[in-house]
């Protein structure tokens, strides 16, 4: 699409902060047809994430899954990253911004610099590693954490003396001290603010006396020292003396939900969850028995399966303690001692060993700054201003929102946010997509099936990584002696940018049709090398890497012999591979141009606009007569949305737009075809006739219901609602409820029990909503809320503080002693057990409204129809919790709002706009490119016997008419389970061939005999 | 009920009187006078003696033989042959000579997969089942024909018999198979040993439903519990044997050595109860290894002493 | 010199032990004067038992061999009169407290380093031995572990042990 | 401490200043305690600081160094 | 992360340890490998959904086949360990190589040399 | 399908100890389908006798082949060439497969690689089960699909025995008694009546007992 003249919008976005949102807003953004300048202030991307050790619900460690994410930021094409960059200003209107930066100088050139870390090792300046959360040091030259992205060192002036020796060590000559400071300008469409937040430092709150206590240690850098790539390396220790604690205290809400200290009234949202986590994976790390006691106000575990992780934590002994705690006084030599009053009132005290806080999230002055910066209006908490039904979109039109700026929230609601934030953008800047962005042109590739063999052995020192353990010559000379090699060399880094060009001449000179590079693990630099290959025109099949760094000179250090002995094997296993490998192609499948949602809810309607402004058909199904799903019962949000009014205009804009086109009352009926092609077919209408739709991508937004009480008397007395039902009764006659003199609700009725047993994230905040409401109706009104626990988290907090100094009476109630509604004559009349007196409390009421909870709606045909995987409760499984919320596990399936999981109206927005992206980025691309390392079957052979059939974990291989198998290239994954296990012998895998592997065997073990 | 064959057993049915018949295993040697010892401690208290074919497959001394030396002993012998072992030329030669001692009774049974016996590699036969056994028999009574459709002079002429497990699963299936055997030709039926009462009384109810009981003589198999561990291993190992859980308990109450006499007395009142259930016409009484208690349970049962009938001699 | 006399305060050595003093070619009188004094002085001091200062020698040898160390020795002058790699001068008090800071940093490195050559011990088992405070040594050790040169053991019961790597 | 005792002292003299010093002192018949013992080096900056230690563990009482 | 462990084990990477058939193991022990491990993810992690398990149970065959033909199953061994777990690679490196050090060179290594000197000797003969 | 199980191999070493040079042929036939004498398992035995006899220090040569099937002549000459330079043969294929290679290369000795069992079905990945025993007259119209003759333990045709227990046969809990399978199905089917009358024995010259069979058919036979 050439560039439209009259429209002055640039294709490129501008993406502040290298966070997790930063990152994934930039990856969905590039792929979707735009050029991304991610500007981070740090040395490195990654955030506060790439801290963390472990991430809650699923205790996958955080590093594992953000380095993928990492080096595909960093090897993106059309995503170019400029760390050690501050905004400096911003000008001009959305679609056309002129964004003012300056470059703090690295003295380090990314070009040339190959982290082999020598620089570090030698220099004498130390300084705190804040990495590391203060726990350690670190040099004046250093890489903020081991995988850091952009790999590259930086000097950190404050503590350098400039001593210069970090230039004499440094072999690729990568240091230049007189790097300075430089204002650079840029045309940008659209701004993305991730800049993440600080955390409140404790010290202001002098009663624990942080900074002298050693062993008081903070949740992140609790984290640190949980982390392998930690301190401690991993091991539960201490920072006092090491010794691993065997009692640990977690005091929670430090530095949220607090007025007196600091001004954050608001609740961290996440603190909770993480506090959990860190006990149960410190339990997993101690050796002996760890207690471990959280003291909390509210258990506010409100997300999916968030509630399993509670109960979890219960079952393997953590102990939760309701109780703040004022003050942390030392004992005996390092110990702490806390005191606080207990469920029973008594006064307790308790010496731990250890103590973390639990700090929240606080908006640092630099944020602050850089908000006024932009122009961006920030609430009283110094968050983004956003409103509900735009959760993305700040008060600056053209520069867009995620993360925790604009509020509390855990990793996977900021990278919904960051996917909604992409999609707005992408929606602004459709007509100038795919203008900015670069195309790597590949030459030709060279036919070489006819030709012998020629392997080209390029051996790398990796600086000293390898040279200064293994004899790089000698394996250079070795290889030389190999069968079919041509042509071998060493150099200092393979990797290097020059390297790859000179690399390149060789092949062509010497027509090399193989190539070996004996370096480091193909993890990280396969694709580079593969990308080489590709401009001079070779199949990026036709590579081998012999990993002679990670796994061979660096855990061989102290035996250099053997370590160069290995290296020799390792290459003539390489090269005897090479010499098999065959030219793999890969087809491009052309992708069907429209999307399909199903479910006509607040999310579908969302996802459906945004992805028709990105400029695709769109296709909605849904099966009731009308639009609007569960939100047609809303009336207002508790932050003032008139929903009604939100709902029928968003109606009316998706009826109107001529890219989408709506069918009610429609049934899916089937379903087939892979990624990129699908057809779903739909009976429409009171006639049920029947339409087929192709279309390459599919949203599910199928929404939920709300639970239909069978307790508390709820369809035997009127006067007993749902809030749901209170919701449509202030609706219509809010007179008649003026007159009531006491309400009381009751909260999670219907969750957090045996066969619900997940809380349902979003009926406190409807009893706190309705609460007010009332309290407006007649001020005198008695409004009593029962409760387990007030999960009024992130900014809601305050309207929880509202309710309290409202007047509004909030009682708890434990699991075991619920609330009972009985009838006395015609009054109604709850009686519930204080927690506080310990005594049975009995009331009557006007109105008893319960907290129901959100459940499921019945999907199951539609889920065997997609085989998509649901879990228990009936909720569609994301493909991964934390880093792919709003995928399914099958690829170009999409999945938001409360089909997912319950939620607020605000997050079910972010949500639909984040599956919009993934979809448009997925549609954008326009072909697929499918084959390649997949497995293949040979017909004759084929003795039609179905093992493949029934041993693919992913069931692709069929039978096909003339009766043999056959594997469609665009599902196998390539595991290659059906190779090993067909009996006939008869299924290749590409790149990964049996008699590939037996040569890698050979060459090894001819060395031995 | 007219009688059709010589035996002294049918004519004691015939005449409506409680037929009492029992068991005695032959021993799993050459011993003969082993036999002849059983025969005579239970032969005043008895209308006809078993003689089990290689029970459990396990090869003992062949019924055929042992039931040579109860006849002469000028008791009533009943044949017990099985299908497992012998095809259908060897089992017509041996009801042949059967019929040549004069015996006179045949319980026909498909017999016990070798797989619990001695010899679980042996193969097994089951040329014909049970079934197509009493259908074999009747043919040659009834037609002097063999299978293969040989006409003979001389017929043996034998008082049909075959066993019932009203006990094993599925439940509704046992009555038709019943029928299946009346179809067949068979007069007497000697059931499985009862001690689940209301069971067996819902399919003696079936029976007569279906009027097989005017067709066939049924005989209620008993067998006493030595001990409580003896009824366990019943309940356990046996196929086809229900032993509720009221017997064991009853057993185990009582201390080890009344264990036996409280067995004993189990059996005389299902006796007593089996006497009142229409159809019943007699019982067989397999005291396995414990013969000498038939005669005690005999009389306590007031089934002594035997009806004697006037026996022609054929 | 200042490093060295601090190093052998450190020690407990005490740095009366070590003298400078200029003397010119010409002064030879000067020379046996501060010869006699001095050497009064250290007979004052009494015999100096090496022995009961094994670990501390060894730990301010490690330290003076260190590249470090010997670095920010030799550059001392070049950053606090000329100028350094940006070209700015570093005044030279600033300059000092960090060497001091370093050696004190390297010097208790060296203590625990020397520490640990008699097999696995926990951090309180080694500051006993130095007699350095329990946190300092716990930091320190951290630092011997970035650098490689010590590494952790294993767990007897709750208590981590350390054990020296070669470098 | 009595006077008797004989501390053993190392002393590094530059050869240009400290050394050319002692010459003259035992030109001119200075005296001065035995107690020294007397390594040339070229100049005092060639003293190494392990040199200092190295004398200590060998048991020297006193490190002069003259420059 | 530098960490240490000895050089005898020499890696083979295949997409899945699903990918390992029965027939690799056994050419690697008749090439004369001492050892062979085969590593696959955690269980329940596989990428693969399954292709762990299928490893672990043909890991098992062969230890069985070992057994049989007289060597000792141990030679082959099954372990499972997340991506993010350096120090228990190195731990396994360690313990097999240990393992293999007691049960001594393989046989077949020690006839294939036996049998390579006879048929020089012939040769030269 | 024909349903075989690899044999043992201390079974296999037996039988070609004494040879130096030994050809293990698989079938690509039914033996693939039950995985028991593809190319896969030929492999992997070739490969572990290997490992024996080098660990022996026997001078032992083994290769490898796999017919499309050993039950047909033609594909069996294809070892004609190769046959002589080996001094015996171990097949994997099913029983036939291993009797006709032997009728056709007389002189060398054939041995089995794996243990034929029945005629039967997959009823799942890893587990086959018996379905038919070949009886040469099938029955299975009047037993509502269910063939009591390979589903019976005793063979019997009328009705299920005493000895059967919750459905399950006497002769163990997890074998299933025929008979109950075949009135439960007969019930479904409603042929009742089919389990009523007695069956007559049975002619079992058309079996196994008849003695070994030929089927000659003219229309198709030159």
């Amino acid at each position: 699409m050439a560039k439209s003249k009259e429209s002055k919008k640039v294709g490129a976005v501008m993406v502040v902060g290298g966070g997790v949102a930063g990152m994934q807003a930039s990856l969905d953004l590039a792929d979707a047809g735009y050029y991304v300048h991610l500007v981070d202030k740090s040395p490195a991307i990654g955030g506060i994430m790439a801290q963390l050790d472990k991430t809650f619900p699923t205790n996958d460690c955080a590093m594992c899954i953000i380095s993928p994410k990492l080096v595909e930021v960093g090897r993106h094409l059309n995503i170019n990253m400029i760390t050690n960059t501050e905004v400096e200003g911003l000008e001009g209107e959305a679609g056309n911004f002129t964004a003012k930066l300056i470059n703090h100088p690295r003295y380090i050139d990314l070009e040339k610099c190959t982290a082999c870390g020598e620089c570090s090792r030698a220099c004498p300046a130390t300084a705190v590693n804040e990495f590391n959360e203060r726990l350690d040091l670190r040099e004046a030259t250093y890489m903020t954490y081991p995988q850091a992205m952009p790999r590259g060192f930086v000097i950190d002036r404050s503590i350098c003396v400039g001593c210069g020796l970090c230039e004499k060590v440094c072999l690729a000559e990568a240091i230049n001290y007189d790097d300075k400071p430089r204002q650079t300008e840029m045309e940008v469409g659209a701004v993305i603010l991730a800049p993440g937040n600080g955390v409140f430092d404790p010290s202001r709150f002098e009663t624990y006396n942080y900074m002298d206590l050693p062993n008081v240690v903070t949740s992140l850098e609790f984290e640190r020292i949980l982390s392998a790539s930690g301190p401690y390396q991993g091991h539960l220790m201490r920072p006092y003396d090491r010794e691993e604690p065997q009692k640990i205290a977690w005091l929670q809400c430090v530095g949220s939900r607090d007025i007196n200290h600091c001004d954050n009234s608001y609740c961290s949202a996440v603190c909770c969850m993480y506090a959990i986590k860190e006990a149960v994976i410190a339990k997993e790390h101690a050796h002996g028995e760890l207690d471990t006691a959280i003291f909390f106000m509210d258990m506010r575990t409100y997300g999916k399966d968030f509630e399993l992780y509670y109960n979890r934590a219960k079952e393997e002994g953590v102990r939760f303690i309701r109780s703040r705690i004022h003050s942390i006084e030392p004992e005996g030599e390092c110990d702490l001692l806390l005191s606080y009053v207990d469920d029973q009132g008594e006064l307790q005290s308790e010496v731990f060993e250890m103590v973390v806080l639990s700090v929240g999230f606080e908006v640092g002055e630099e944020i602050i700054e850089l908000s006024k910066r932009l122009g961006i209006e920030l609430n009283q908490h110094n968050f983004a201003l956003t409103d509900t039904s735009t959760p993305v979109t700040t008060s600056r039109p053209g520069v867009y929102v995620c993360g925790t700026l604009q509020g509390p929230k855990d990793i996977p609601q900021s990278v919904m946010e960051a996917s909604g934030a992409a999609a707005a953008s992408s929606a602004l800047l459709n007509e100038v997509r795919w203008t900015e962005t670069k195309i790597k042109e590949l030459p030709e590739q060279r036919d070489i099936s006819e030709e012998e063999p020629r392997v080209g052995v390029f051996v790398c020192n990796c600086g000293i990584n390898i040279g200064g353990i293994v004899d790089v010559p000698a394996v250079r000379e070795y290889a030389r002696t190999l069968p079919n090699v041509v042509h071998v060399e060493d150099n200092l880094f393979t990797c290097s940018q020059d390297t790859q060009v000179s690399m390149a001449e060789v092949i062509k000179e010497k027509s090399i049709n193989r190539m070996v590079v004996a370096a480091c693990t193909p993890h990280t630099h396969e694709d580079l090398f593969r990308e080489t290959l590709l401009e001079v025109g070779l199949n990026k099949y036709l590579f081998e890497m012999a990993n002679i760094r990670n796994q061979d000179s660096w855990v061989h250090m102290s035996d250099p012999e053997k370590a160069t002995a290995k290296a020799k094997d390792l290459v003539r296993m390489s090269v005897a591979r090479a010499a098999l490998l065959e030219p793999l192609e890969e087809r491009m499948i052309e992708i069907k141009q429209r999307g399909l949602v199903i479910g006509g809810g607040v999310a579908g309607l969302n996802a459906v606009l945004n992805l028709a402004q990105q400029g695709f058909e769109v296709v909605l199904v849904e099966k009731e007569k009308e639009l609007g799903g569960l939100a047609r019962h809303l009336h207002r949000t508790i932050d003032g949305l008139d929903v009604q009014k939100y709902m029928n205009n968003l109606i009316e804009e998706v009826q109107t737009n001529e890219h989408i086109q709506v069918l009610t009352e429609a049934l899916v009926v089937g379903f087939s075809g892979a990624k990129g092609n699908f057809t779903t077919e739909v009976l429409v209408g009171p006639g049920m006739y029947e339409r087929k739709i192709d279309h390459g991508v599919t949203i599910i937004a199928t929404g939920a219901v709300e639970h239909k009480p069978n307790e508390y008397l709820y369809s035997e007395d009127d006067r007993v609602m749902t809030q749901l039902d209170l919701g449509n009764f202030l609706h219509e006659n809010s007179k008649e409820a003026a007159k009531w003199q006491r309400v009381v609700m009751i909260q999670c009725v219907g969750s957090r029990n045996e066969d619900n047993p997940n809380c349902s994230r979003v009926c406190c905040q409807g009893a706190v909503k309705h609460a007010l409401e009332l309290k407006e109706l007649n001020p005198d009104m008695e409004v009593i809320i029962l409760y387990r626990d007030m999960r009024m988290y992130g900014l809601l907090e305050d309207y929880y503080q509202e309710a309290r100094s409202k007047g509004i009476l909030f009682f708890r109630y434990s699991a075991d002693q619920p609330p009972q509604a009985s009838r006395n004559g015609d009054g109604l009349q709850v009686t519930f057990t204080d927690q506080v007196l310990n005594r049975p409390v009995q009331m009557s009421a006007d109105a008893l409204v319960l907290g129901s909870a959100t459940m499921a709606a019945d999907t199951e045909e539609l889920a065997s129809l997609l085989k998509l995987p649901r879990n228990r409760d009936g909720f569609f499984l994301e493909a991964h919790a934390k880093l792919r919320p709003v995928e399914c596990s099958s690829e170009a399936i999409y999945l938001c709002g409360t089909a997912h999981a319950p939620k607020l109206m605000s997050e079910s927005i972010a949500q639909a706009l984040a599956a919009a992206s993934k979809a448009g980025s997925f549609l954008a691309a326009e072909e697929l490119r499918v084959g390649g390392a997949v497995a293949v079957v040979d017909p004759e052979r084929c003795a039609a016997c179905l093992v493949c059939v029934m041993s693919c974990p992913y069931g692709v291989p069929r039978i096909n008419e003339d009766n043999v198998s056959e594997i469609n290239p665009a599902l196998c994954q390539g595991c290659g389970v059906c190779v090993s296990e067909c009996p006939g012998n008869t299924i290749h895998l590409g790149h990964c061939e049996d008699d590939q592997i037996s040569a890698n065997l050979h060459a090894l073990l001819e060395g031995v005999i | 009920m007219n009688t059709t064959t010589p035996s002294k057993l049918e004519k004691i049915l015939a005449e409506g009187h409680f037929a009492v018949t029992s068991e005695c295993g032959p021993p799993r040697g050459v011993n003969g006078e082993v036999v002849e010892e059983k025969a005579n401690l239970i032969k005043d208290h008895v209308d006809a003696i078993n003689v089990t074919d290689n029970q459990t497959s396990v090869v003992r001394l062949c019924s055929l033989a042992a039931c040579i030396r109860i006849k002469q002993m000028g008791l009533e012998p009943v044949l017990q042959m099985v299908t497992r072992d012998r095809n259908r030329i060897g089992i017509q030669s041996d009801i042949l000579g059967a019929a040549s001692f004069g015996i006179d009774n045949i319980l026909c049974l498909t017999g016990d997969h070798q797989h619990f016996g001695d010899h679980p590699q042996a193969i097994n036969v089951f040329d014909l089942d049970s079934t197509q056994l009493i259908q074999t028999v009747k043919l040659m009574r009834d037609e002097g024909q063999l299978l293969g459709g040989f006409e003979m002079k001389e017929r043996p002429n034998m008082f049909i018999g075959a066993a019932a497990n009203p006990f094993a699963d599925p439940f509704e299936i046992r009555v038709a198979r019943l029928a299946k055997k009346v179809a067949a030709g068979c007069q007497f039926i000697q059931t499985q040993c009862i001690y689940n009462m209301e069971k067996f009384k819902t399919w003696m109810q079936q029976v007569r439903d279906q009027g097989l009981h005017e067709k066939v003589a049924i005989l209620a198999g008993l067998t006493p519990m030595k001990n409580v561990g003896m009824a366990k291993y019943m309940k356990n190992r046996v196929p086809g044997i229900d032993v509720p859980d009221e017997i064991i308990e009853r057993l185990a109450a009582v201390p080890k050595e009344k264990q036996a006499d409280e067995g004993i007395k189990i059996c005389i009142e299902q006796i007593e109860e089996l006497k009142e259930e229409e159809g019943i016409r007699g019982f067989h009484i397999m005291a396995i290894e414990w013969e000498e208690k038939v005669p005690e349970i005999v009389e306590m049962a007031g089934l002594y002493p035997r009806p004697t009938v006037e026996i022609s001699a054929n | 010199m200042p490093v060295v006399e601090q190093l052998l305060g450190l020690a407990g050595v005490g740095k009366e032990r070590l003298q400078l003093c200029w003397v010119s070619a010409a002064e030879g009188q000067l020379f046996a004067d501060y010869v006699t004094k001095l050497s009064d002085l250290i007979g004052q001091l009494g015999p100096f038992q090496p022995d009961d200062f094994k670990l501390e020698l060894a730990a301010v040898e490690t330290v003076l061999k260190s590249t470090r160390i010997r670095w920010l020795m030799g550059m001392d002058r070049q950053i606090t009169e000329q100028e350094n790699v940006y070209h700015e001068k570093m005044d030279s008090e600033a300059y000092q407290a960090i060497v001091r800071q370093a050696v004190a940093e390297e010097y208790e490195k060296g203590m625990i380093f020397q520490a640990l050559a008699d097999g696995p011990q926990s951090v309180r088992e080694i500051a006993g031995k130095i007699g350095l405070p329990v946190y300092t040594v716990s930091l320190r050790l951290n630092d011997l572990e970035r650098a490689g040169q010590a590494e952790f053991h294993e767990f007897e019961g709750t208590t981590a042990k350390f054990v020296r790597m070669a470098a | 401490m009595q006077e008797t005792y004989e501390p053993k002292i190392l002393a590094f003299l530059c050869n240009w200043c400290a050394y050319a010093g002692a010459d003259l002192a035992g030109v001119s018949r200075f005296q001065y305690p035995p107690t020294i013992r007397i390594i040339r080096t070229m100049c005092s900056g060639r003293v190494d600081p392990v040199y200092v230690v190295e004398g200590l563990k060998n048991g020297y009482d006193g490190i002069f160094v003259f420059g | 992360m530098r960490l240490r462990y000895p050089t005898n084990i020499k890696i083979i990477k295949v997409p899945c340890s699903g990918r390992v058939a029965i027939i690799h193991m056994l050419k690697a022990l008749e090439e004369g490998a001492d050892g062979v491990i085969v590593a696959g993810c955690l269980e329940g992690d596989c990428h693969y959904q399954s292709g762990n398990l299928r490893a672990k149970k043909r890991v098992i065959y062969v230890q069985e086949v070992l057994e049989k033909i007289g060597m000792e199953a141990e030679r082959v061994a099954m372990y499972n360990l997340s991506a993010g777990d350096g120090p228990r690679f190195a731990e396994i490196a360690r313990e097999m190589t240990e393992k293999v050090k007691e049960l001594g060179p393989s046989p077949i290594k020690n006839a294939k040399k036996l049998a390579s000197k006879k048929s020089k000797v012939e040769v030269a003969a | 399908m024909i349903m075989a199980r690899p044999k043992p191999i201390e079974e296999i070493i037996d039988e070609i100890k004494d040879f130096n040079k030994v050809l293990i042929a698989g079938c690509d036939g039914c033996v693939t389908v039950c995985e028991a004498g593809g190319v896969k398992e030929v492999q992997v035995l070739a490969s572990a006798l290997r490992l024996y006899f080098t660990k022996e220090n026997k001078r032992m040569e083994i290769d490898e082949t796999s017919l499309t099937r050993q039950c047909d002549k033609d594909y069996l000459h294809e070892l004609l060439d190769k046959i002589d330079d080996y001094d015996a043969i171990v097949s994997l294929a099913c029983g036939a497969g291993v009797q006709f290679m032997a009728e056709m290369y007389r002189k060398k000795p054939i041995f089995p690689g794996v243990d034929t069992c029945f005629i039967g079905v997959t009823e799942e990945r890893g587990v086959w089960a018996e379905r038919c025993q070949a009886c040469g007259q099938c029955i299975l119209a009047s037993t509502g699909g269910i063939c009591p003759i390979s589903r019976c333990s005793k063979r019997m045709l009328n009705g299920p025995c005493g000895g059967s227990e919750k459905g399950k046969c006497e002769i163990s809990p997890d074998t299933d008694c025929g008979w109950h399978l075949i009135y439960e199905r007969l019930k479904e089917l409603g042929q009742l009546d089919f389990f009523a009358e007695p069956t007559d024995p049975k002619d079992w010259v058309s079996s196994r007992d008849g003695g070994p069979r030929k089927i000659v058919r003219e229309d198709v036979r030159l």
